[in-house]
């Protein structure tokens, strides 16, 4: 009970969750400003409806005024209204531009993949030699969702992180490869003001320069099944000594795991060398 | 009642419709002679589009054969061709966005 | 007619019927504008598989079949002619022949489906026409089928969609015909000038299927 | 006389025409050819108010269990939690397979079951004859069949009843590929939704052939009531748009059913195997080339409903007559090129989205021209307070809300935060129950007299106009908010996102105002039933209106007017000057004057 009424007495602007990406303050500013002319034109028309309903409330002897309407009046309130909307469209169309073009996308700091899957998301950084490996459709399954193509030594040492946690440093501007194993997902980032479906078989270029360390949320705003609503995410900010602290841990892991892996491998192929001679002599 | 006046050219019709069907007939063969492999092929993604072009040509000419005459819209009244002429404009219309949307990726 | 007069002549001067299979046909227009609108897309996208696929169907087939509904539809317009002028005969006649046409492009229609259903892919048609991948053992259809690749799809799809159009016209053609032979004979002009018009209308569809499918893709 | 138009309805002469079988003779009728498959305009208009409402509260019924789980999840529904079934509910909880498929049949039935039918099923078959002083459809048979393709159609929707999988679940827009991945409720769903389709043009073409052709003497269709001038603009938005949600249902019927792959682009990691080749977005537009007409199918006529009744509680001519029309047409004519403003987010072309961000935004205007020509309509009236204009004036009200929240979304950049949001909900709740459903109820009110013969109450009528009106906005204007802090659409539990949390207070208020606008709506079946059994006899032109339904006796017999009748002026002409009444019915050549052989200006009549 106590909080329903809370936001009764709040502006509407006020409930918008802190904006933490530089082009935010933008959309921000365009709601607004869409928000107060609305508000304008809610309160003139409200003003006339409700004033006319109390001055104009039948009485038994007054007879209404037999008028058909004047052209010049419908010329006026025709051509008024298209100029202020289409002002608002090309008012809008530069933070359309910015946000949306692909090819107008800055050049990356920092760019990672991420894939939408039913129901959660896959995020990959290149590793320890910085660079993506290739993909391959005809790879994709359940068990390799970005479809790394395995003939690519590039893509040996990529980090793919599962859980959903994307670790970002703050004033860059970071790239996001997006696209989804599946159906239909919508990457939403709240703080960012960033949202972008993920087509299948399509790889869509997100951008955002996040401006505010700290943890923020990933959510799906696209109906992707039963589970929709538990495809949450994390996005942690980092500054840049932070983030180069995160990403050279992962790095080593990831390399430290590839030598273990390598020796496994020399163990295994000495092995199967040692057996196929074996076989060879035998026969 | 709903054609006194056709009852008086009915003679005319019947030729229309052998005169119309002759044509539909003639490019019928062009259109299955055009689609033979008569366009060398180093004319490459010209020739494959000069062989859609003159497909959908004739394809159109023999529909608006079928529509004027057949269909009478020739001598109906003319406000029926907007119940051809709005759906083709709607249709122009989803090609157009249709195939921007291929344009950018 | 005596007393009142409340059902009035057509106001636009097209009869009743005639207006409705009008407003009707925009809306098949719209119908058709759909599924062409969608092949324009998708063939830009996989145009070596449409080519490859094109290779498969059987143009002399569809030839036939054109022929014979470009037929059907002259002796549809001949028989609305003659019930106009009040000759029920030859009105019998070429609405026969109509049906007989229309009977003929269902059966080749049929023909070429099954060839279609009884065609087992082969590895050099696996790799073409579906990019290497196997073919779908749960398909509801055997051989080639929608499932096949997206052109066979469209094949499918739009041949499907006229040939049931064909047989929704053949119902009432039928029924016109054989009441044609009873006592009380047939003598709505305005029914069959509709039905008419809906006729020109599926092959008015055809032809533009014929190329679009059969026709505009390179043999080689 | 043409074979389709031989309706030859004679009212007089009852038994001359029992033969006839184009003719329906009420005496002659059987009960089930009376009320049952009956070609009368008048008892089709009827059935499908009565199947309409039955699906209101159908719809309504999931919409509270919506808000039950978004209010408080994991609790048990009260009272009938533990009847439901086992593969809905657990210990009385909604599970989350179930609460997608109650939102997905929540907006299917509203839309296809229950605006649509209302606004042009209903209002169609009751306005468009009566209206244009004739006596049935142009082909009364094709309308019993729009009907009764209805009944079997919302059965095979809601099919998925039956399966284990449950209903269609991929939301009331099916996007591909989760539609096509999802199991037999959704092939059912494809196939109800395009058969209520094709009832939808068979009415939309009966409708075009009526106002085209059957117009009484004197109605040029610059005489016509904006309502008919409406369900024309809409008769045409549904000939020319439904085909292509048609050919967009059964493309994915083919992807869902024979394993196709329209929509499914290559290697899809999902249990289902698909050859690929095809493309997703390709639905949504072809999907959005009908359903964003579909918005005006379902408020055009909403539009000129509002537009008659307060012209005549007002008691004055309609501001703008023909502004009005070209209005309409406009919102028409953009409505077939704006699609792709819900697509703003999709991963189509942004350059599209430009182009579709300008003419969506010019879109404001007609329905700016609209508001405003009503404001000019009430301006310097005599306003009659009844149940009929307060839903009208309601409308405006809310219809205002609903128009400017569309400018957000209809600015791409703005759109990028609050799509898919519940800033979108709240908007298309405004429009469409907000706008259409209010307008609705404003035409239930108006025409109830003429429809059954009997008055309303207007008491309960008032009280159902209250609390509908006060528990709507309660309901959806807070969801505005929500919107704004981002609270996404079509979420099961929205409180695992720390950002959420704080709203679940909000979702709790709005859960206990739509469960009182639920039960508000129940005066509204009360009156209705009370009245039929109980209510007062209507005369015959109970609000003293113009137009020509209110020549007919009441409720109209069969073939509707008992004498021929001319139309002399527009629909209208409220309060003229001179003249002894304030209204001058259409059919009504002399008007008598106030001043004893004054001579009424013939020219003043005239619609300009």
């Amino acid at each position: 009970m106590k909080g329903w009424f809370e936001w009764a007495y709040r502006d509407m602007l006020s409930f918008f969750p802190e904006n933490v990406s530089t082009f935010g303050a933008q959309l921000d500013g365009l709601f607004s400003f869409v928000y107060w002319i609305s508000v304008l034109i809610f309160l003139l028309t409200y003003f006339l409806l409700i004033a006319f309903i109390i001055k104009y409330r039948a009485q038994p002897n007054r007879k209404s005024y037999h008028f058909h309407g004047s052209n010049i009046v419908e010329f006026t309130w025709t051509i008024l209204p298209t100029f202020l909307f289409v002002g608002i469209g090309l008012f809008s169309e530069d933070a359309w531009t910015k946000t949306k073009y692909q090819m107008k996308v800055p050049k990356p700091d920092v760019e990672v993949d991420v894939m939408a899957y039913q129901f959660g998301w896959q995020i990959r950084y290149p590793g320890p030699d910085g660079i993506f490996g290739k993909k391959d459709r005809n790879q994709m399954s359940k068990m390799n969702l970005f479809g790394l193509d395995s003939n690519d030594v590039n893509g040996k040492d990529d980090i793919i992180i599962e859980n959903a946690q994307l670790h970002l440093p703050i004033n860059k501007n970071v790239v996001v490869n997006l696209s989804t194993a599946d159906v239909l997902h919508s990457f939403f980032l709240p703080n960012f003001r960033v949202k972008q479906d993920a087509l299948p078989g399509k790889w869509i270029k997100v951008w955002f320069n996040g401006t505010k360390a700290g943890k923020y949320e990933i959510a799906c705003a696209e109906l992707c099944g039963s589970n929709h609503y538990a495809m949450r995410g994390e996005i942690f900010m980092y500054s840049q000594q932070d983030y180069d602290k995160w990403l050279d841990g992962k790095n080593k892991t990831m390399l430290e795991l590839q030598q273990k892996m390598k020796a496994e491998q020399e163990a295994a192929t000495a092995a199967t060398t040692s057996d196929s001679t074996a076989t060879t002599q035998g026969s | 009642m709903a054609s006194t006046h056709q009852h008086d050219d009915a003679h005319d019709h019947q030729k229309d419709y052998i005169k119309v069907i002759m044509w539909l007939l003639i490019f019928t063969a062009l259109t299955v002679a055009a689609a033979l492999d008569w366009i060398p092929a180093s004319w490459g993604d010209y020739g494959n589009k000069l062989h859609i072009g003159i497909g959908l040509l004739i394809a159109f000419a023999k529909a608006a054969m079928v529509v004027y005459i057949f269909m009478h819209i020739k001598f109906d009244q003319k406000f029926i061709r907007l119940f051809i002429g709005i759906p083709l404009f709607l249709f122009s219309v989803m090609v157009f966005a249709f195939t921007a949307l291929e344009s950018f990726y | 007619m005596s007393g009142l007069s409340l059902s009035h002549e057509p106001v636009s001067g097209v009869a009743h019927g005639k207006l409705a299979m009008w407003a009707f046909l925009a809306s098949e227009i719209m119908f058709f504008s759909g599924f062409f609108g969608a092949f324009i897309v998708l063939r830009n996208s996989n145009l070596d598989v449409f080519s490859a696929s094109a290779a498969e169907l059987n143009k002399w087939l569809a030839l036939v079949n054109t022929i014979v509904l470009i037929g059907s539809s002259l002796t549809m317009a001949l028989s609305i002619l003659q019930l106009q002028k009040g000759n029920v005969k030859l009105f019998r006649l070429f609405m026969g022949l109509t049906i007989l046409c229309g009977l003929i492009f269902l059966v080749v229609k049929t023909v070429e489906y099954s060839g279609k259903f009884h065609h087992v892919l082969d590895e050099h048609e696996i790799m073409h026409l579906r990019n290497g991948v196997p073919p779908n053992p749960d398909a509801l259809l055997p051989g080639i089928n929608p499932s096949t690749n997206v052109f066979f799809a469209f094949y499918f799809l739009m041949t499907g969609f006229h040939a049931i159009h064909v047989i929704a016209g053949l119902i009432p053609m039928v029924f016109m015909f054989v009441k044609s032979f009873t006592k009380g004979g047939y003598n709505h002009p305005v029914k069959v000038e509709s039905l008419g018009l809906y006729w020109h209308f599926v092959d008015l569809v055809w032809i533009f299927l014929f190329p679009i499918l059969y026709l505009i893709f390179p043999a080689h | 006389m043409s074979a389709t138009s031989a309706v030859a309805n004679n009212h007089h002469d009852v038994h001359s025409h029992s033969h006839d079988h184009h003719g329906h003779d009420h005496h002659e009728l059987s009960f089930i050819q009376k009320y049952i498959f009956s070609t009368d305009h008048k008892v089709i208009a009827r059935q499908f108010m009565f199947s309409a409402l039955f699906f209101l509260f159908v719809g309504g019924f999931f919409a509270l269990l919506i808000r039950w789980q978004l209010a408080y999840p994991g609790k048990a529904i009260p009272i009938i939690g533990n009847l439901l079934p086992a593969t809905w509910v657990t210990d009385g909880v909604v599970q989350a397979s179930f609460y997608t498929q109650l939102l997905t049949m929540h907006g299917s039935v509203m839309i296809f079951l229950v605006i649509i039918p209302l606004a042009v099923g209903m209002f169609g078959n009751f306005c468009i004859p009566l209206m244009l002083g004739t006596d049935d459809m142009a082909l009364p048979k094709l309308n019993m069949f729009s009907f009764w393709l209805m009944p079997p159609a919302a059965m095979i929707t809601m099919g998925g009843f039956w399966f284990p999988d449950g209903m269609a679940a991929a939301g009331w827009t099916s996007y591909p590929p989760l539609a096509v991945i999802n199991g037999p409720g959704q092939t059912c769903w494809l196939i109800g939704v395009f058969l209520i389709g094709f009832s939808s043009i068979m009415g939309g073409v009966n409708y075009i052939t009526t106002i085209l052709n059957k117009r009484t003497p004197g109605m040029t269709l610059f005489r016509m009531p904006l309502t008919v001038w409406a369900l024309f603009i809409t008769a045409m938005l549904i000939v020319l748009g439904t085909p292509v949600l048609a050919a967009a249902l059964s493309m994915q019927f083919f992807d869902q059913f024979l394993g196709s792959s329209f929509f499914i682009p290559d290697n899809l990691v999902t249990t289902k195997k698909f050859v690929g080749g095809g493309q997703a977005v390709l639905f949504q537009h072809l999907f959005w080339f009908y359903s964003h007409p579909a918005v005006y199918i379902m408020i055009l006529t909403p539009m000129g409903i509002v537009s008659d009744v307060l012209a005549t509680f007002a008691r004055k001519p309609l501001y703008g007559y023909k502004a009005m029309i070209f209005a309409l047409m406009a919102i028409a004519f953009l409505g077939f090129i704006v699609w792709g403003h819900h697509m703003f987010q999709s991963g189509m072309n942004p350059l599209l989205g430009t182009t579709f961000m300008l003419s969506t935004i010019v879109i404001a205007v007609p329905s700016a021209i609209k508001i405003f020509n009503w404001l000019g309509t009430i301006w310097r009236g005599n306003i009659h307070f009844t149940a009929a204009s307060m839903n009208a004036l309601a409308f405006i009200a809310t219809f205002i809300i609903g128009g400017l929240s569309g400018v957000f979304m209809a600015s791409a950049p703005i759109d990028i935060y609050i799509h898919d949001t519940y800033f979108i909900v709240a908007h298309i709740h405004y429009v469409l129950f907000g706008g259409a459903l209010f307008g609705i109820f404003a035409g239930i009110y108006y025409w109830f007299p003429k429809m059954f013969g009997k008055m309303l109450n207007e008491n309960m009528g008032r009280k159902h106009f209250y609390w509908s009106f006060i528990f709507f906005n309660l309901t959806f204007f807070p969801m505005h908010i929500l919107g704004v802090g981002g609270h996404m659409r079509r979420i099961y539990d929205p409180y695992i996102y720390d950002f959420l949390k704080p709203f679940q207070p909000m979702n709790e208020f709005i859960t206990i105002a739509a469960g009182l606008l639920g039960f508000s709506q129940l005066i509204l079946v009360v009156n209705i039933l009370w009245t039929i059994k109980f209510g007062k006899k209507a005369p015959d032109n109970p609000w003293n209106a113009n137009t020509l339904e209110w020549s007919a006796p009441t409720p109209p017999p069969h073939g509707n007017f008992t004498e021929d009748i001319r139309v002399y002026r527009g629909p209208y002409e409220y309060s003229m000057p001179g003249a002894k009444e304030d209204y001058a019915p259409q059919t009504k050549q002399d008007i008598p004057s106030e001043v004893e052989g004054e001579i009424v200006d013939e020219s003043m009549f005239k619609a300009h």
